[in-house]
């Protein structure tokens, strides 16, 4: 594949070139007050230097609030009380610059869901597949990252068109898929260049100073049960308070909840995101919880991400390393030990 | 074009106001049709969240009433709500909500008279402070091409 | 007292608590697995013991776990703690004779988003005394003087040293600090109710709804929350900005009266949303109208479950 | 990139819009009501294939959506029936509609009864209460002179409280006077008028259920008449493979994706709702 540069003047006029004439939304990492978040933003607002983004870039695709169709309630027009789809027409491809190889990891694990073996979620589909997505390799891995200790890298690749790091200020970047190269390489400011032998060496580099896989043989090979009924759920949940922040800033939660809402006029069905730390989120209509406390809830989460996922998607972890939840989980329930405790 | 006529939801105790309006009704004291009732057993059974949902659904004022103090048909009801309206009232102005939405009295089911001055008095209050268009929810955009 | 001699009375009476039964577990805090963080730890054993530590890293209220816990607890306590637990006991979530309560003078927690305000660049260790933080990442090091970087919340904290309420108390007597004059509310009161809207609404627009607040709130017990209702459901639960902020005047009226100003709310937020601009706002009110302050006393109710007949009546016709 | 099957993508989210053609009173409390539908745009029902065990996502415009099994079979066609008892804010509503109304179906949705692995069996079905439906589907299916001989006896235990909380009367009471099924309806508590029998579920399987040897049961009932049928079955001798049953969970999208429905790594929306006893002893009893 082609490998390109962009030269630290040419930056400003290559970011605005990812948007093809305004054809595409370019989503790169900016402040938004004093967060960097993955946004829609002006080429001079990108920044190169952060560890990662504070959320995870999957509202790009799934975002927070989200409405899937509409009806109106009007008799003399067609079809009243008929759902009709939303924003599949004409859905405005993105580009993302500066999404995180794990992140990027991260929205593959989603869309193994969002696509399975048996339904196609259109809205997710069109959003996902119509982006081209530029990932920024870590040279500078933030205190709580950990990609390589579940099969992760500075350097992925997984669920990138292109990966680039920074170079003298300006960017190095390797196309990894045809449509990728094809996208680049008449792009304003970009120059054909050979940088994958240096992006080897920085990869084992950077992976060098990380931590090393975090072991999950047995949690791969025991029985379902056999870890669910590990004593060690109920202390961890002693302290969990089911706030759910964990589930709102990791990249591979993908749980929503459909609601509709109408007046007098129609009325539109969205869906917003959900948590499983929520007690109403598996409440029966009788009042029957098949998840009555924390305990219950907490531990769905990590054996979801830790042991179903893994068990649906060949083995990939449903946690890809980002380190989120590990720094902003109000009572430290660290994923990275919650695993262990896992292993046994 | 004609002046702004407010939508004010009312939240009369059944006990009193509720009973001084049906009597202002029968007395033939005239007084503005610009509320929509909502009879309760007591104001104290009046939730904060109730008067928010009115607002947030698109009303332009709240007026409360019920029985003056003293004279709860279930003794302190009055008493215990009074306390928080005071803190609902505060909250909700300094929050930005005008003052001038959110009316509260006390009207016994004998005061028809008060009904009739405090009905007029609320309804010229909302009007003055304009359509509520900071408070409440915005209208649900349905995005559908036929019915824009 | 040191921090390490802190931690090591901490030590010291949660065996003791344990041993002579006054607890079945000391809920505490223990060192955090990365950077600026602590864990709630419930000690039960007297190795679990050895664990706790103090800290200023501390981001929730302690007493957040008490309602319905079962059995005897000791609680390490900072003031708005302790404060919190006499507010339960009050409230009747915690039985008084299951509570011993071991204060710790306590001079501030710190605000992990403060700190990376000023110091912008990846911590990957923070040293920390009764004084100080140190932090250090890939190459530097620099040393952060805590008061510079202290919550907002415990920066006029009323109880900095809970020792009328303590079952007994580790450390001397904190210097007390001047209480919250609201002098930022009281300008702002003074604006036009567009502008006060607009601020306020300004505060919670990147408001993620996932409810860290709440669940991290020691006044946040009831079973079934209002904005989990259904039947009817009270609150949209999309990101409507109404929604949104209904949630947030209705999460801070039910505190009024009850909220000892702990800061737990803002120091877990995910998107550090200053959510207790909305709970002082009855806070001040609450003190002038009843000169009421929540947790300070056993036996006195709290002004929303009482009522003086001639409570102020200015405001109704 | 994808944009070239954008607009012939299949949105599983939208519902087939249909009109509420015929709707009962089901049983005496009034809390269950049967609703016949018929699709608004001709072919849907085609597309709408589904097979006994299924459910949909019941759409009303507005309120929101309810995942509710199919009680009608493929084989009558014209309609799907379902029936929906009042519990919650959409299934209520829906309680105060009126034939004719407009509201969308969503679906199929999840597995059917493994039917093609049954033929050759004698078949022991098992229902309490409401949850007869998916299981009447089932039973009209395979009396069908096009299915029946591909099955071997077939008996029918189903049971309710009292006589007025049995559904689908008019269907078992033509049912018992065929010689192709079994049937046996019990209720709860000797009750005037009523001369069939009496006793609980469990007690009347014991009594009537055929020997395990290549038999196989489908129970669907309340969770309590789930715990106590289950031993009477494996008492009897029937392996855990033919044991099976259909769980519910909350739902929202029927999909797999929207999560909340899982047990442990299956989703009772898409892999479910009708597992074997030998694949639910795998799983945590979160259902």
């Amino acid at each position: 594949m082609a490998e390109y540069i962009v030269k630290e003047n040419a930056l400003r006029n290559f970011f605005q070139a990812l948007t093809e004439g305004g054809q595409r939304t370019l989503l790169a990492p900016a402040k938004v007050g004093d967060k960097l978040q993955m946004v829609e933003c002006e080429a001079d607002k990108i920044t190169l230097d952060f560890a990662n983004t504070h959320q995870s870039p999957k509202s790009a695709f799934f975002p927070q609030t989200q409405k899937l169709m509409a009806f109106h309630k009007d008799t003399s027009k067609s079809d009243p009380f008929v759902y009709k789809p939303l924003g599949l027409d004409n859905m405005k491809p993105t580009v993302l610059f500066g999404i995180r190889p794990c992140d990027a990891k991260g929205l593959v694990v989603a869309d193994k869901v969002f696509q399975n073996n048996r339904f196609t979620d259109p809205y997710w589909k069109t959003a996902y597949e119509s982006s081209i997505k530029i990932g920024l390799a870590c040279t500078a891995p933030g205190p709580n990252c950990f990609c390589t200790g579940v099969g992760g890298s500075p350097f992925s690749e997984t669920g990138l068109d292109a990966l680039a790091y920074v170079k003298d200020g300006g960017l190095a970047i390797k196309a990894i898929t045809a449509d990728a190269e094809e996208f680049l390489k008449g792009l304003s400011g970009v120059e054909a260049a050979e940088v994958a032998g240096e992006m080897a060496e920085l990869k084992k580099a950077v992976e060098a100073k990380m931590p090393g896989p975090i072991d999950m043989a047995k949690v791969a090979s025991g029985e379902i049960l056999d870890i669910f009924n590990q004593p060690h759920w109920k202390d961890t949940a002693d302290r969990c308070l089911n706030c759910g922040t964990c589930t709102f800033v990791c990249p591979t939660c993908h749980c929503f909840d459909i609601q509709d809402e109408q007046n007098e006029k129609g009325g539109v069905r969205m869906r917003n995101w959900d948590t499983c730390m929520s007690w109403i989120y598996t409440v029966h209509g009788t009042g029957h919880n098949p998840r009555p406390t924390k305990t219950e809830r907490m531990r769905q989460r990590f054996m979801h991400k830790l042991k179903y996922i893994p068990m649906k998607q060949d083995g990939d972890c449903g946690c890809i390393g980002c380190g989120r939840c590990v720094t902003l989980c109000p009572v430290n329930i660290d994923i990275r030990e919650v695993a262990k405790q896992m292993n046994g | 074009m004609s002046e702004f006529e407010p939508k004010i939801v009312a939240f009369f105790c059944n006990w009193c106001t509720y009973g001084a309006a049906d009597l202002a009704g029968v007395s033939r004291l005239e007084y503005p049709p610009n509320f929509r009732v909502v009879r309760l057993p007591c104001t104290g059974r009046l939730n904060p969240k109730y008067i928010l949902e009115a607002f947030k659904r698109g009303a332009d004022g709240v007026w409360v009433s019920g029985c003056h103090p003293g004279d709860c048909h279930y003794i302190a009801g009055n008493y215990h709500a009074r306390r928080k309206f005071m803190l609902l009232h505060h909250m909700i102005e300094a929050v930005g909500v005008e003052p001038g939405r959110l009316h509260f009295s006390w009207i016994s089911s004998a005061e028809a008279t008060k009904f009739q001055e405090v009905a007029k008095e609320v309804v010229e209050k909302v009007r003055a402070c304009g359509p509520n268009v900071n408070f409440r929810k915005a209208e649900l955009n349905l995005g559908l091409p036929e019915v824009a | 007292m040191s921090l390490p001699e802190i931690n090591t009375k901490i030590q010291e009476t949660a065996k003791r608590l344990l041993k002579e039964g006054k607890a079945e577990v000391v809920i505490g805090y223990r060192q955090g697995t990365a950077p600026m963080t602590v864990a709630p730890h419930f000690a039960r054993t007297e190795d679990d013991c050895n664990q706790l530590v103090w800290s200023n890293f501390a981001k929730i209220n302690l007493a957040t776990y008490l309602p319905k816990f079962p059995g005897k607890v000791a609680l390490i306590a900072k003031g708005c703690d302790a404060r919190s637990a006499v507010g339960q006991v009050v409230e009747s979530q915690i039985a008084r004779e299951n509570l011993y309560i071991v204060g710790v003078a306590c001079n501030g927690m710190v605000d992990v988003e403060l700190i990376q305000a000023k110091e912008p660049r990846p911590v990957f260790t923070a040293e920390e005394d009764m004084a100080t933080i140190k932090l250090s990442g890939e190459g530097w090091s620099t040393s952060l003087t805590k008061d510079d970087v202290l919550r907002r919340a415990c920066k006029t904290c009323v109880c900095r040293t809970p020792k009328d309420i303590a079952d007994e108390l580790i450390g001397a007597e904190t210097p007390a600090l001047s209480p919250d004059d609201y002098a930022d509310l009281k300008a702002l009161a003074a604006k036009s109710p567009e502008e006060k809207m607009a601020y306020f609404k300004g505060l919670v627009k990147d408001c993620l709804r996932c409810y860290a607040c709440r669940n991290a709130c020691p006044l946040c017990y009831c079973p079934v929350c209002f904005v989990d209702e259904t039947r009817p459901q009270w609150l949209g639960k999309s990101q409507d900005e109404m929604d949104t902020f209904t949630f947030h005047i209705l999460r801070a009226f039910h505190c009024s009266g009850r909220c000892t100003s702990c800061g737990s709310c803002e120091a877990v937020c995910p998107m550090d949303i200053k959510l207790r601009e909305f709970n002082r706002i009855l806070e001040e009110e609450v003190q002038r109208d009843w000169q009421y302050v929540p947790g300070l006393n056993w036996e006195q109710k709290p002004p929303l479950t009482t009522y003086r007949p001639d409570d102020e009546a200015e405001f109704i016709k | 990139m994808g944009k070239e099957d954008r607009n012939i993508m299949h949105n599983p989210y939208l519902p087939y819009p249909v009109r509420i053609s015929d709707l009962r009173i089901e049983t005496e409390d009034k809390n269950l009501r049967t609703f016949k539908f018929e699709f608004l745009n001709p072919g849907d029902e085609e597309k709408f294939a589904y097979l006994p065990g299924q459910f949909a996502e019941l759409s009303v415009p507005g309120q929101g959506e309810i995942p509710i099994g199919i009680a009608s079979s493929p084989t009558e066609k014209g309609y799907v029936m379902f029936t929906v008892n009042r519990v919650g804010q959409v299934s209520s509503y829906m309680h105060n509609m009126k034939v004719g109304d407009v509201m969308g179906i969503r679906g199929p949705l999840g597995h059917p009864y493994p039917l093609e692995k049954l033929e050759g069996k004698n078949i022991l079905i098992i229902a309490g209460g409401f949850a007869v439906t998916t299981l009447r589907s089932t039973i009209v299916w395979m009396l069908q002179p096009e299915n029946r001989s591909k099955y071997g006896n077939i008996d029918f235990v189903y049971g309710a409280r009292m006589p007025g909380l049995l559904c689908f009367k008019d269907d078992w009471t033509e049912w018992q006077k065929r010689s192709d099924i079994n049937v046996h309806v019990t209720i709860d508590r000797e009750a005037p008028g009523w001369t069939g029998k009496v006793g609980f579920v469990p007690t009347v399987t014991k009594e009537v259920c055929p020997p395990p040897a290549n038999t196989a049961a489908i129970i669907c009932g309340p969770p309590v008449m789930i715990k106590f049928t289950q031993p009477v079955l494996e008492e009897a001798g029937y392996s855990h493979d033919d044991i099976i049953m259909s769980l519910e969970n909350r739902m929202k999208c029927g999909l797999g994706i929207c999560g909340r429905c899982n047990v442990g790594p299956e989703y009772v929306c898409k892999d479910g709702p009708v597992f074997t006893l030998t694949q639910l002893n795998q799983l945590p009893k979160e259902y």
